[in-house]
């Protein structure tokens, strides 16, 4: 096997690694749901992966190719409506992770899935916030992969679309909302996390990756934490579950 | 009293020029056949409301049905943006009104209930509230802490598609539910069409599966592949590959004409236009099947 | 993970003195035999919580477990009265709090979705709002009418009885809902009984059948018969002869003691009470099958 | 057959004939039940029957002895969750009629059955609201079917656990509830309905019955609508239909 890899799969390797058996996953298409895969076939065999359609406990014997694919339901444990979804499980707190993706996040983990520039002028019209609003508010802990660009880490988002610390710690604390918030943003470069104030800070490189690398794709001035680490490279077998089996076609490499 | 009739019937007797509609079903069950019939007696002026515009209000926007557009989430599920709205959006073609998913269904579960409004707990992200006044804040009476709330949306017409209904209206759903109650419910009028018309003894062994019971329906059209490009549980499969390529088509005006003139206004129906997607298309898409445990309900 | 224990263990493990319990159940399903054990185990200081008591918590009542209830219709269903609650509540012994069927499901409701209320429309009956202060009244900010709110019942524990449940808490339903999946949602830990516990791939053939995933429940008992002298659709009848006696039993308190001596305290648990309610019972139970049209949800 | 007839049957046949086709009736269990099941055998074969229970379109093979029996669920069209029957059936409009019961009824329509006496201290506990404090508010019709006694029929209840017309039907009006509120009362000696004023006033005499008879039953000064009409008396069909169709037992004769 070809032990190289591409940025994607770092991404993804280094994601499924943050998940812990027993989480209650709401899991998107794309990147998210092969690290959820992924975490399952290795150190989360109890990873149970719920979907904004409405599915619980997928099992998809295929890669699923859109958030509402049939093969999500096909050998699943349950399926609900959207409002419940929305409320028994995601409101009420009954979900431990969500992943959040965006084209814009800001020093304290805030994103912008809705619009660059004017709202009702919009330079750039995006898809909207679907359910990433309420699953960065409520989930327990959310994740973020994305790749490490200046445009996409600006110092402040130009739409407020789902919640991160807002202007810090503080301020999401005293905001009443159950969640914890970003706990990591992975990138191809390395590993953001939450500093006590909710600033997005360096926390680790993967391996090859240098604090310059992060600090010119970053729109704001990065801090470096004390203990930065460099992760542990994908493994073989990680590599080969996700190329063999998750995704035999590489869709996502 | 049977409410069978064509889907071409249908779209003219109860879909005007104006109206807002709501064509359900979250990725599944999107009833394609049904925006293709309204584009084909070029309705106008519609202000077309769903959680996802998927690719059919893209489709329908462009061959302008649409005044304004009411959405949660507007992308080509699993493949990127809409591109036809977003070009209107961006060029100020288009009226619009954006909500989460949450918000979205909210307001769809107080039109089907009933009820004036529903709160939700706040979400720290304040700039959907700050553009869309709809969103209002309340006080909890019972701890003093603010809450957000939403109105009911009441569509015109919905149209939910589903595997099974008798002619009377009754419909039966599996696989994905969507917001494909609430949005019956909450409709003033409401279109069912249908993989299969059934006897009602069909649909009455099973009563825990109707979502949808006759008196709110108005019409029950059989319209067999009506999903299309979309899917219907156990019946026919996704087809991703369509969705792949609508990214391209959408990134001009003139494809997207073209696409509309073959495959709209140049069948006279879903039959047609199932026929012409060909066989090598029904033998991709088709599914093995993979029943249910039975249930018993007893003979009481 | 397997949740499988013994109903016993359930209870003494999951069920404390004090406690708000939730024996969910419309008519239909209601958990008898965890009653029964909670009366065995001696549970003290309960509220008990029910949309309808049934003759369930005139016998938990009678046995000395409840400090409180919280009703919204205390009969005995199709007969008459509960006439143990009814002489505590007359003369003062028990305390309760009372709602409609629709004010107790959407505390439920509440309680399901995580809201710190839910609005409800007028009814123009003031005299439950008066005399219970849960009640409160709500400015709609849309259209500046009054609303009634209540707020969430979040229960310390809910029981609910299932016909097939896997091993790992995925249960599923058929016949009347009524309140099952609002209060496992709502409460903190969750005890689910079923007739069958079935290999998970039978949950897994139909997921739209399933009220509560496994990851909400606590604890999964194998009670065959669990709902008796209520039913199981499918499984067996509604024993309207003892609803019936029951009404003659609570004349008065001396037969309550005997027939709780005889039927609860004086059997091991709910087999040995089956086996004793005797052949000519379970033959009049009996039902014959009626089963559901077969779905196909497809492979993919 | 035998063409005489108890108090029961009477009322029963009388408040099947309010019924009209199509109707979509909540419907409670004893002679209620019978009086739809009588309406469709009849003169209303497309009268939708739906249970507070969740059960939608029933076809019970059997007399239902709960409102829960599972002889409603096996053959109905569908079964759905109680919040759904109050809040998509009940609260949204889709309910046509429903039937009203209790130990109380005073001379607007209004009803108790939840105490006699002292809420705190009640000399008799009654049941208490179940589903018609919200039945009375929102369902377009309202029917009661009543023996025709005093204690029945005060000047006022003694706890208002679902409206008639309040105090007059301006202020059952003002209230904003959508429901029409109670159009008849049916008892063992004849029919009331509401005035232009809301208040409940003899308009039919079922024969053998008199002014006099409904007077000396009546808590309040009972008026006679000018039209006073004789109901017609239950037909040979409509007993045979009652007796040997749908209560063969008798159980509710």
């Amino acid at each position: 096997m070809d032990t190289a890899y591409t940025s994607s799969e770092l991404m993804i390797i280094n994601a499924a690694r943050l998940l812990r058996d027993g989480d209650v996953v709401f899991v998107g298409v794309g990147i998210p749901n092969l690290a959820c895969n992924l975490a399952r076939r290795t150190h989360a065999p109890n990873l149970y992966m719920i979907y904004e359609a409405g599915v619980i406990g997928a099992r998809p014997n295929r890669l699923p190719l859109s958030i509402g694919d049939p093969t999500l339901v096909s050998g699943a444990a349950a399926v609900c409506s959207m409002y419940d979804i929305f409320t028994l499980y995601l409101q009420r707190g009954n979900v431990d992770v969500g992943f959040l993706g965006g084209a814009q996040i800001d020093r304290f983990g805030n994103i912008n899935a809705t619009v660059i520039g004017d709202y009702a002028h919009p330079k750039v019209r995006l898809p909207g916030s679907g359910g990433s609003m309420e699953i960065a508010a409520w989930a327990n802990r959310c994740y973020i992969m994305t790749p490490h660009q200046k445009r996409r880490f600006p110092e402040r988002v130009d739409f407020h679309t789902s919640a991160g610390f807002l202007s810090g710690k503080g301020e999401r604390q005293a905001s009443g909302v159950r969640g914890k918030g970003p706990q990591a943003v992975v990138t191809n470069l390395g590993i953001l996390e939450p500093d006590e104030n909710g600033e997005l800070i360096l926390t680790a490189l993967h391996a090859g990756a240098t604090v310059e690398m992060a600090r010119e794709n970053t729109g704001w001035a990065l801090k470096v934490a004390p203990s930065l680490r460099i992760t542990e490279p994908p493994t073989a077998e990680e590599l080969r579950i996700l190329r063999e089996e998750l995704d035999p076609q590489g869709i996502y490499r | 009293m049977s409410k069978l009739c064509t889907l071409s019937d249908a779209v003219s007797r109860l879909i005007h020029n104006g109206d807002t509609v709501y064509l359900a079903g979250f990725t599944h069950l999107i009833p394609f056949a049904v925006g293709h019939e309204i584009i084909r007696q070029g309705k106008k002026n519609l202000t077309l409301a769903r959680a996802t515009p998927d690719l059919i209000y893209d489709q329908m926007a462009a061959a302008g049905c649409a005044r304004k557009i009411i959405f949660s989430y507007m992308g080509n599920p699993g493949v990127g943006s809409l591109k036809v709205l977003r070009r209107m959006l961006e060029a100020g073609q288009l009226e619009w009104e954006e909500y989460s998913h949450f918000g979205m269904i909210t307001r769809l579960q107080a039109g089907a209930a009933g009820l004036p409004f529903l709160p939700m707990n706040l979400t720290a992200a304040p700039d959907l509230e700050r553009v869309n006044p709809n969103y209002k804040r309340l006080t909890d009476p019972y701890t003093g802490r603010e809450v957000m709330a939403l109105p009911p949306l009441n569509p015109d017409v919905a149209v939910v598609h589903v595997q099974r209904a008798d002619e009377h209206g009754n419909a039966q759903i599996w696989g994905i539910l969507g917001e494909q109650k609430e949005a019956a419910f909450a409709a003033e009028r409401v279109i069912v069409t249908a993989e299969e018309i059934v006897p009602e003894e069909v649909i009455r062994s099973d009563p825990n599966r109707t979502i949808i019971p006759e008196f709110i329906v108005d019409a029950v059209c059989h319209v067999p592949y009506c999903a299309h490009p979309s899917y219907t549980q156990g019946y026919y499969d996704r087809d991703n590959a369509f969705y792949l390529e609508w990214d391209r088509i959408s990134e001009s005006d003139e494809a997207v004409q073209d696409y509309l003139k073959e495959w709209v206004y140049g069948v006279r129906d879903r039959a047609e236009y199932w026929e012409k997607l060909g066989e090598e298309t029904h033998r991709r898409l088709a599914v093995s099947p993979r029943y249910a445990a039975p249930v018993n309900y007893g003979e009481y």
